[in-house]
Order: C-alpha cells, then sequence, then structure tokens
C-alpha cells in the first residue's frame, strides 16, 4: 500500500504558484503551461491556490525583505511531503537585480530549494522539465515521510540541540 | 453575518501578483479596503546609479515582463532626445510594429485572467490559446517569447524581412478570425454581463481627478491616448483613441477588445507604409540634461523622468506607470462592492504590481 | 450560451495541446537558448564582463578563466554582440534545469607558442 | 429475501466509490476536451485520493475530523437507502444531515474564508432543498407514494412523460449538489475563487480524501434520482443519464460563476413555476 | 503642441516656492490639469520635487526646491491621488509632507531592514523619522 501511496504522489502533484518580487514574465509563462498549449493538466498537476492542498511550490522573483517573511509562512503551512521550484533568474539567484537594496537573492536564501529553472522568463517547456525534476525528488521525500520521519520534526531538533 | 476582516493576502489563487487588501467585510459588502504594497519592490531606479545607461535598457526592460517593450521604448526615446539621436524611419515602424503585438498579447492575457476572474474556465482557456501565436511571433522575431529585447539607444537591434512579414500577417488573420468568435461571448453573454455591468462605476470628472490612465481613463469617456502625441512612426498612421461613456467593468472589457482589434490593424498599417533603411543610428557621446518622456502602455500612459549629467551613469532614472496612477480609482470603487465582486474590480483596472512598485 | 459553439467545436475537433515531453517541437531559428563559447577563440579581453547587465561573467587573465553563471544570466545576447572575436554565440534550445546550483567554467589551456 | 438486500446494500458501499470516481474522471476529461486541451488521464481523481491519503495530517481542531467523517457516514447511508429502496423523504433528510455537517466542519475553523465558505454552503442548501421537497411532492402525486419500491415495483410508466418539468427543476439541484460553474459559488473545483477553497479551504490531506470520496458518493446518488426518471428500461436510464450529465458539463463550460444574491432568487422563482406548471399538468391528467 | 517627449530647462519648468505651492496647484487644477505624478531628485543638500501635470497631452512642471529636513504641505487636499506618491518620496528621500491624509510612515514599501533612505546620497536614517509616528 506504502509504493501504491508514493506512486500516486508523482501522478498527483498540486501545485502551488507564489510570485515573490517578480516581473510577471514568468508567472506568465507558469500560468501558460496551464493553457491548452502546453496542459500541464495531463501529468494531473493542478494550480490549487491553497498552501493546505499543495504538494509543490513555484516560486518565482527576486525574494525582498517584505515577502521572505511571507515566502517562509507559506512554506511552513504546506503539508509534508512539499517540494520547491525556484523559477527564473531572479527565483533562482536574484537576476538582473542582484545589486538592488531591497532584493534578498534568489529563493533558495530563504527555503530549501529543490530544482532551480534558469532562463528570463523560461519557456512552459523548461517550467515542465523542473517540475519533474521536483518530482523526482517528492517521491524520494514520500519515502521518507512513509517511514515518519518528518521535515519540520528534524529542524526542530536541530534547533533544541542548537540551543 | 459579523462583520469579518477578510485579509485578501499576498498569495490568492485570483491574483496573478502579491498585492494585499484588509477587507471589512458586513454581511459579504465590503466596507473597508486598506492596501498594502511593498511585495514586489526591488528598488531597481537604484541600479541605474551604477549600470551604465545602454546596459540599464536590459534592466527596464525587466521592470515588468508584459509591457517590457514599451517600457524599453519610452527609456530609449528619453535618451535619444537628450542625445539629439535621430532614429531612422524603418526603426520607427518597426518600434510600432513590436508595441502593437505586445498590445495584442497583454489584452489577451488580461481578457483571460478577467474571464477567470469570474469563474469562466474555458474561456480563459481560449483567450490564452489565441494569444499563443503572438507569443510564437515575438519568440520568432525578437528571439524570446516575453521579454523583447530589440530595443536600442537610436533605434532597433533585429529587423523583420519580408517572409517573415508574411507569416506574422498571416498569425493576424486567424488571430482577428478567433477573437471575432469570442466577441459575442466575452461581451454578450448574459452571465458575464451579469457579473461585469455596472460593477466599479468610475464617472468622467472623478476618473479625471483621480488622475487614472489608459482604458480606466478612456472607458469613463475621456479621449486621452498618448498615441496620439505622435512618438515612434504613429503620426504617419491614422489612429483614433477607443473611447467608452458609462465608465464600469464592461466598458473597460469593451475599450481593451476594441483595442485589440485596432491594434491588429495598426499592424498591418505599419508594415504597409514600412520604408526600407538602416535600422538604428549610432549616437556619439553621453546624455546630459534632465528630460521627462511619456508613451502609451497597455495600461496606460507611463512616464519617465531621466536626469542624466554627462557621465556614463545616470543621475535619477523615475518611473510612473499606469497602474501606480490607477490604484487611487480602484480605493475608491472597493467600499460598497459584493465580496464576490472584488476580483473583478482588482483585475478590471488590469493591476500591474511589479510595474506600480518597480 | 454563445460559448456553446466555441465549446463543442473544441470537443469535436482534435485538443490542441503538444504533448510536450514525447512531442518536441524544434525551437525558432535565433530564438536565445543557452550561452556558450569557443574557448579556444577566446582572448580573455574581459569585454562580455563589463557589458553584461546583471554581471554574470567572470574572467581571470592570468589562469585564462572564463566564467558564467548560468543561473543569473538573464539570456539577452549583449555579451554575444560585443565580443570582438565573435567567440560567444546562443544556441536556440534553452538550458535545461538542474537540482543544484552550479557554475560553467572553461579554462584555455596554455596554447603551444 | 434479506440476503439479497444484502448483497445489493454491500455492491453499493463497494461499487459507488469506483463508479463516482470513474464519473469525475470522465468529468474532467470532457471538461478539459471541451476547453480544448488533452486532458488527466481517468483514473486521475482516484490517484488524487491515493496521494491525498500519503500527505501529513495537519488538523485545526478534532470537530473538523468528526464533521468529515460523519459527512461520509451520511453519503454512504442516502446511497444505501437509495439501493435499498426506501422512502424518498427519509433520504432527503438523511441527505441535508450530511450537508450541515459539511457547513459545522467548516465553520470549526476560524480562517474568514472558510466561514463565508459555510454561510454560502447554507445558502446553496436553502436554494436546493425546496427543489427537491417539490420533485418528491410530484413524484408522489404522480405515483402515489413515497417508497422508491413502490416506484419501481407498479409505476410501469417513466416518470419523465409526466414530470418533465420537474426534471428540469432537477437539475438546477443537481447543478448545485456537483458545484458546477454558474452556482460553484461555496468551493469550486477550479483553484481561482476569491474565497480560496471556500468551504474547504481548512481541509488537507486524508481528511480533505474523505471528503472528495463522500462527494463520489453524492454523485452516484444524485445520478441514482435522475435514473428513477426513467426506471423503466435500462437504456432508456443510461441515455438520460447521459444526457443530464454531458448537459451538466456543458453548462459548466459556458457560464461563468454568479453570485449566491442572483442564485437565490432567480433558482426558486424558476423552480416554482415550474414545478406548479407541472403539479397543473398533472392534476388536469388525473381528473380527465 | 503635444509632445510624448519633454526636454526640461528653463522655459518650460516654472519655479515654485513650497509655501505657495498649494494655490498654484489650485490655479492649475480649475484649470483642468490631471495631476500625473512628482518626481524627485536628490541635489546633495536639497530635494528638488518636480510636479508634473497634463493637460490634454501638454505637459507642464512645477519645480519645487525643498532643503533636506524641512517640511513641505502635501497636496492631497486639492489632488486626492498625491498621498500615494508622497508617501514614496517620503521613503525614498525622507522629505515630510505635513497634511497626509493616508499616512503608511514610511512601510509603502520598505521593512525595517531598509534603515538608510534608499536614493539620497547621504541616506537619512529612517528609523527616527517612523519612532515620532509610532
Amino acid at each position: 500500500m506504502k509504493g501504491l501511496i508514493n506512486w500516486s504522489r508523482v501522478k498527483s502533484p498540486w501545485l502551488l504558484h507564489f510570485d515573490c518580487g517578480s516581473c510577471n514574465g514568468c508567472d506568465i509563462e507558469v500560468l501558460a503551461c496551464l493553457t491548452p498549449l502546453y496542459d500541464v493538466e495531463r501529468f494531473g498537476i493542478i494550480n490549487v491556490g491553497n498552501p493546505k492542498h499543495a504538494d509543490i511550490l513555484l516560486v518565482t522573483g527576486t525574494v525582498n525583505h517584505r515577502n521572505k517573511v511571507v515566502l517562509k509562512n507559506i512554506y511552513d503551512q504546506m503539508p509534508e511531503p512539499k517540494v520547491v521550484v525556484a523559477i527564473g533568474a531572479c527565483g533562482t539567484s536574484g537576476g538582473v537585480f542582484r545589486d538592488a537594496y531591497n532584493v534578498v537573492g534568489g529563493a533558495d536564501k530563504v527555503i530549501p530549494v529543490d530544482a532551480y529553472v534558469s532562463g528570463c522568463a523560461p519557456k512552459p517547456e523548461a517550467i515542465i522539465d523542473g517540475v519533474v525534476i521536483a518530482l523526482g525528488k517528492l517521491a524520494e521525500k514520500g519515502k521518507k515521510v512513509d517511514q515518519g520521519i518528518f521535515e519540520r520534526l528534524e529542524q526542530t531538533q536541530k534547533e533544541i540541540k542548537d540551543r | 453575518m459579523a462583520r469579518t476582516v477578510l485579509p485578501f493576502g499576498p498569495q490568492h489563487p485570483v491574483l496573478p501578483e502579491p498585492l494585499h487588501l484588509t477587507l471589512t467585510v458586513d454581511d459579504e459588502i465590503v466596507k473597508e479596503a486598506i492596501p498594502k504594497l511593498g511585495y514586489v519592490h526591488r528598488g531597481l531606479e537604484k541600479l541605474a546609479e551604477i549600470r551604465d545607461h545602454t546596459q540599464m535598457i536590459q534592466i527596464v526592460e525587466r521592470v515588468c515582463g508584459i509591457c517590457s517593450f514599451l517600457h524599453a521604448l519610452c527609456y530609449c526615446q528619453g535618451i535619444e532626445a537628450l542625445m539629439k539621436a535621430e532614429v531612422p524611419p524603418r526603426a520607427k515602424y518597426l518600434r510600432v510594429v513590436w508595441a502593437e503585438l505586445h498590445r495584442i498579447h497583454s489584452h489577451l492575457l488580461w481578457l483571460g485572467l478577467f474571464a477567470d476572474a469570474f469563474g469562466f474556465e474555458s474561456l480563459f482557456m481560449q483567450f490564452w490559446r489565441i494569444r499563443e501565436r503572438i507569443m510564437d511571433v515575438q519568440e520568432a522575431t525578437a528571439g524570446n517569447r516575453v521579454i523583447i529585447s530589440t530595443n536600442v539607444v537610436g533605434g532597433v537591434k533585429k529587423d523583420i524581412d519580408k517572409e517573415m512579414e508574411k507569416w506574422i500577417l498571416e498569425t493576424l488573420v486567424k488571430v482577428e478570425k478567433e477573437v471575432n468568435q469570442l466577441k459575442t461571448t466575452i461581451l454578450d453573454d448574459y452571465t458575464v454581463k451579469q457579473r461585469t455591468v455596472g460593477i466599479g462605476v468610475i464617472s468622467k470628472e472623478k476618473a479625471y481627478e483621480l488622475g487614472a490612465a489608459g482604458p480606466t481613463l478612456r472607458a469613463s469617456g475621456i479621449a486621452q491616448d498618448m498615441r496620439q502625441t505622435g512618438y515612434a512612426a504613429y503620426p504617419e498612421l491614422d489612429f483614433t483613441p477607443v473611447v467608452e461613456t458609462d465608465g464600469d467593468s464592461y466598458a473597460r472589457t469593451v475599450c481593451r477588445f476594441n483595442e485589440i482589434l485596432q491594434a491588429i490593424d495598426l499592424v498591418r498599417q505599419a508594415f504597409a507604409k514600412m520604408p526600407e533603411g538602416e535600422l538604428a543610428f549610432k549616437p556619439k557621446g553621453l546624455p546630459s540634461g534632465e528630460v521627462v518622456s511619456r508613451v502609451e502602455q497597455p495600461r496606460g500612459e507611463v512616464l519617465y523622468y531621466i536626469k542624466a549629467n554627462g557621465k556614463k551613469f545616470l543621475d535619477r532614472l523615475r518611473i510612473r506607470t499606469p497602474t501606480f496612477a490607477n490604484i487611487p480609482p480602484l480605493l475608491e470603487m472597493l467600499p460598497g462592492c459584493d465580496l464576490a465582486d472584488v476580483p473583478i474590480l482588482i483585475l478590471t483596472i488590469d493591476p500591474c504590481i511589479s510595474c506600480t512598485e518597480r | 450560451m454563445f460559448m456553446t459553439k466555441t465549446v463543442l467545436k473544441n470537443l469535436l475537433t482534435k485538443y490542441a495541446t503538444r504533448l510536450y515531453p514525447f512531442q518536441k517541437i524544434e525551437p525558432f531559428k535565433d530564438a536565445k537558448g543557452e550561452l556558450k563559447i569557443e574557448m579556444e577563440k577566446c582572448i580573455l579581453c574581459g569585454v562580455c564582463k563589463m557589458r553584461c547587465p546583471s554581471q554574470c561573467i567572470s574572467v581571470d587573465k592570468k589562469e585564462k578563466f572564463w566564467q558564467v553563471d548560468p543561473f543569473a544570466c538573464v539570456y539577452c545576447g549583449i555579451c554575444v554582440e560585443a565580443c570582438p572575436v565573435k567567440c560567444l554565440y546562443q544556441e536556440s534550445l534553452y538550458r535545461p534545469p538542474a537540482d543544484t546550483k552550479q557554475m560553467v567554467c572553461h579554462i584555455q589551456e596554455a596554447k603551444p607558442e | 429475501m434479506n440476503t439479497n438486500i444484502l448483497i445489493v446494500v454491500m455492491a453499493a458501499i463497494v461499487l459507488s466509490p469506483i463508479i463516482g470516481g470513474l464519473v469525475a474522471g470522465i468529468d474532467r476529461k470532457v471538461t478539459a476536451r471541451l476547453q480544448g486541451r488533452y486532458g488527466p488521464p481517468l483514473l486521475q481523481p482516484f490517484y488524487d485520493v491515493l496521494k491525498l491519503f500519503g500527505k501529513e495530517k495537519m488538523i485545526v481542531n478534532y470537530w473538523q475530523i468528526f464533521c468529515a467523517y460523519m459527512y461520509l457516514a451520511a453519503d454512504v447511508l442516502t446511497v444505501v437507502l437509495l439501493a435499498m429502496q426506501s422512502d424518498l423523504l427519509l433520504i432527503f433528510f438523511v441527505l441535508a444531515v450530511g450537508g450541515v455537517f459539511l457547513v459545522v466542519g467548516a465553520l470549526a475553523a476560524q480562517s474568514p474564508y472558510s466561514q463565508i465558505g459555510a454561510q454560502r454552503e447554507l445558502i446553496q442548501m436553502l436554494t436546493y432543498e425546496p427543489l427537491l421537497i417539490l420533485v418528491f411532492v410530484g413524484i408522489y402525486l404522480e405515483t402515489g407514494s413515497f417508497k422508491i419500491s413502490d416506484i419501481i415495483n407498479n409505476y410501469h410508466q417513466p416518470l419523465l412523460y409526466s414530470l418533465p418539468l420537474l426534471f428540469v427543476v432537477m437539475g438546477y439541484a443537481l447543478i448545485i449538489k456537483l458545484k458546477k460553474s454558474p452556482f460553484d459559488i461555496a468551493t469550486s473545483h477550479h483553484a481561482h475563487q476569491e474565497i480560496v477553497k471556500g468551504v474547504l479551504t481548512e481541509y488537507s490531506g486524508p481528511y480533505l480524501a474523505i471528503i472528495e470520496i463522500s462527494h463520489w458518493y453524492e454523485t452516484v446518488f444524485l445520478l441514482g434520482l435522475c435514473a428513477l426518471f426513467w426506471h423503466t428500461s435500462l437504456i432508456g436510464m443510461t441515455i438520460l443519464l447521459v444526457v443530464t450529465y454531458f448537459g451538466e458539463i456543458l453548462v459548466d463550460n459556458i457560464t461563468a460563476r454568479l453570485t449566491w444574491r442572483w442564485m437565490l432568487p432567480h433558482t426558486w422563482t424558476g423552480g416554482l413555476i415550474m414545478s406548479f406548471a407541472n403539479y397543473v399538468w398533472i392534476y388536469e391528467k388525473i381528473r380527465k | 503642441m503635444k509632445q510624448s517627449v519633454v526636454v526640461l530647462d528653463a522655459a518650460n519648468t516654472k519655479e515654485c516656492t513650497s509655501e505657495n505651492i498649494i494655490s498654484v496647484t489650485k490655479k492649475l487644477k480649475d484649470g483642468g490639469n490631471r495631476l500625473i505624478t512628482l518626481s524627485s531628485a536628490d541635489l546633495g543638500d536639497s530635494i528638488d520635487i518636480l510636479y508634473h501635470f497634463d493637460l490634454d497631452l501638454d505637459l507642464a512642471d512645477i519645480r519645487v526646491n525643498v532643503p533636506k529636513g524641512k517640511k513641505t504641505p502635501s497636496i492631497a487636499s486639492v489632488y486626492p491621488c498625491a498621498f500615494l506618491v508622497e508617501n514614496e518620496i517620503k521613503e525614498h528621500f525622507g522629505v515630510d509632507f505635513d497634511g497626509l491624509p493616508l499616512d503608511f510612515a514610511g512601510m509603502l514599501y520598505l521593512d525595517e531592514e531598509v534603515q538608510k533612505t534608499p536614493f539620497c546620497k547621504i541616506g537619512i536614517n529612517r528609523v527616527e523619522t517612523q519612532k515620532q509616528e509610532a
């Protein structure tokens, strides 16, 4: 039964897209993936707007001081097993705006990121490839969750040890 | 029902971009809406002081992904005015072609998101399916689907040859046919009119006083369109602004819909009258002095204030985008509307938050 | 009610989806994809480093070392035009995504004088 | 006698989630094809539910779990009662209890989205329940009894001939209950809604899976009710079901979502007029 | 003449002091002008604020020079939509507008992490300005 559940995790990844400081070039490419020409629903991917239902978090845009708190909050609200995909030059490393004063840099400065999609406004095919890579990681994390090892518990134990 | 405070938060399925509204809702009527911006503020105007003024074109293009060409056009026209550079005519026509293509794809994108806001998913899919044709044209001509970086100070980098031109005109014929098929659905469908007519009304005086811009202004009866001032090749093309009178969400939909057809016609005119000639004029020296340059974006007029003092780096770059001007009318529309109409009101001014906060 | 004609037409005609991973369409001729370099022709002059809007190229003349951060690069093609010896070029296919961030660096072996 | 009733009941409990899941799969595939997309595989709803069972349990408070299970129990009971051909009114009240538990589950969470979603779900129940009662009264006037077994055994003519308008009224209730486009006000399959996911915002993981399974039971029950209108011939019944369900999907794809301020008055007036017209028509027939 | 690109020089921008800026804007508003926006630049010791107005696509600008640390009246009483851009200038340049209706107190775009006013050459510390308001 555990194998079946883990197999179904890869077959029905629900996706949540959060735009933290992006020029919305990557956002319209993420939305373009849902439209008839690229149609990610054939992989079972639906864009749910609710972190409680989501498995994959798509982060676009340079994280700035105000929305890094929101990004962390959304990441914590998502149930395990979850993966994060950073989209575009801004999402991965801050891109052209790396030196601007309000920019923190890529999404990996705030939350652990599993897949990086490069390109300034990456094509929808590139985003689909990025999600496929993230699905591989989702399956591994799923196995860990099945054995009862939760990332959240590990983090709290690590914090207790550090203190 | 008790008075609930609804955080219409930065992350919301209806909002394509992070905008926070604290709505106090009483029996699903919005009593008060307090905005909170700053989720997309990158502070890129400060980069003008550490980046060369030719590199700034790449940064200015990435202020907003949907109207990137118009940002670059406005910036280049400002710098060209400072350096007294004369743009060759062919470049002017090419700039009009790309600007109008960008307007078509931006308005189709908006119509899709607007239909999605009131729960009409199949219309969202249809509009975005047509829009993919324009994205292919943009990728073939400029190399990138979204950020068309073909603008250079003094002209244009890439050319459109005859064979490409023929293919673009064929695609536009297909796009026009498909858009007209959907015309009755978006404009005359009973359920769509039920959700858009009479929602978010702004009177002519109120729109003018609140400083609205673009279709939000033109839908309330004021015929002001920056293309009338005749930058690039617009004086040679016959162009009259699309105006509606009753100023509600329905009027803005009609206004943007007709602008798509008008933009297709403008591209055809531009191709018909396009002269041969070289693409860019190599400007000498460095810009100095102050200039205010304005251009018509899909969402309205954008204003660039550039202050340069003869050095490689600009002294000050100030960008005021149309959505920045449309936020006060939005805040004026929101109190008193139904909760179910909040996403429609937010999308009716065609918000581009990354434009507003730069 | 006006949408029924379009919707039924969609049902009867073939779907518009390009089945991406199984059916790959050929990218456009001059699409700006992955940035590549022919290291032998490079003279390590650093013009591309200066002209890059996102400062993601680093060149070191002594160790004959050229490096680009593919995740900071925005693939705008300015360096391709600026290069005096035209050793930089852009593929038309985009760079495949990766699950770790790694730099692309090239070292020029000592040319036999 | 009670052995084959037991078999029928066991079949109903086991088979209907599978049928419900397949119907949901076909629904999503046909909706995608209507929009010109390739669409998910037919077994996609089963993958979704299986994946949800594997998610981490995040609950707001224990009331949510209790309400999710009670909602499932109520829907299973309706399908079982339908299979045992018991009394229509009894089925109606069990259905109402199920709906109330869904609302209480949503009210248990503090988030304003699920609160407003719950209030909207109550308004939706307010709209479709009188319509269902009018339909059942119409059936009673026509066949003389509320018990399904009597209707099937001693009424040998498809109900549709005598109650066509009531079937349309039933269609209204079906749209609301299946959460299809013009009236998917409380919660909607498509994500883009101003109150996020409405009633289901606070459910996640296994409890969302339970809600989804009970939604399958509900679909099977509603299709069972529609089948009642042509119970004489099997082919007639299947054609009727296919036509009504395709009609539902079509309506979902050609209308925008309307507000409940529009839904309540229009559905009530439309429903009342049609049912009284039908009653008058039946009364005429009986008097002649 | 309707021009989309206007090179500003002494001819087409009127000078004005911060005292009578409200009366000038009132006169312009009665003349049917639409406020486009306020642009500002840092001149070292003072902040140069430009008020852009538009009358049927003709640009009219008024320049006000505000020494750093001095207050200047807000024109939100004449043009209600000016409060947003005045808040922005207050955050980026540290200019205090008195009579601002909806005051974001320096929290419109920036959070506490950004201490200095970012656009001035020598940034004034932002934290004190918030303390007075809070």
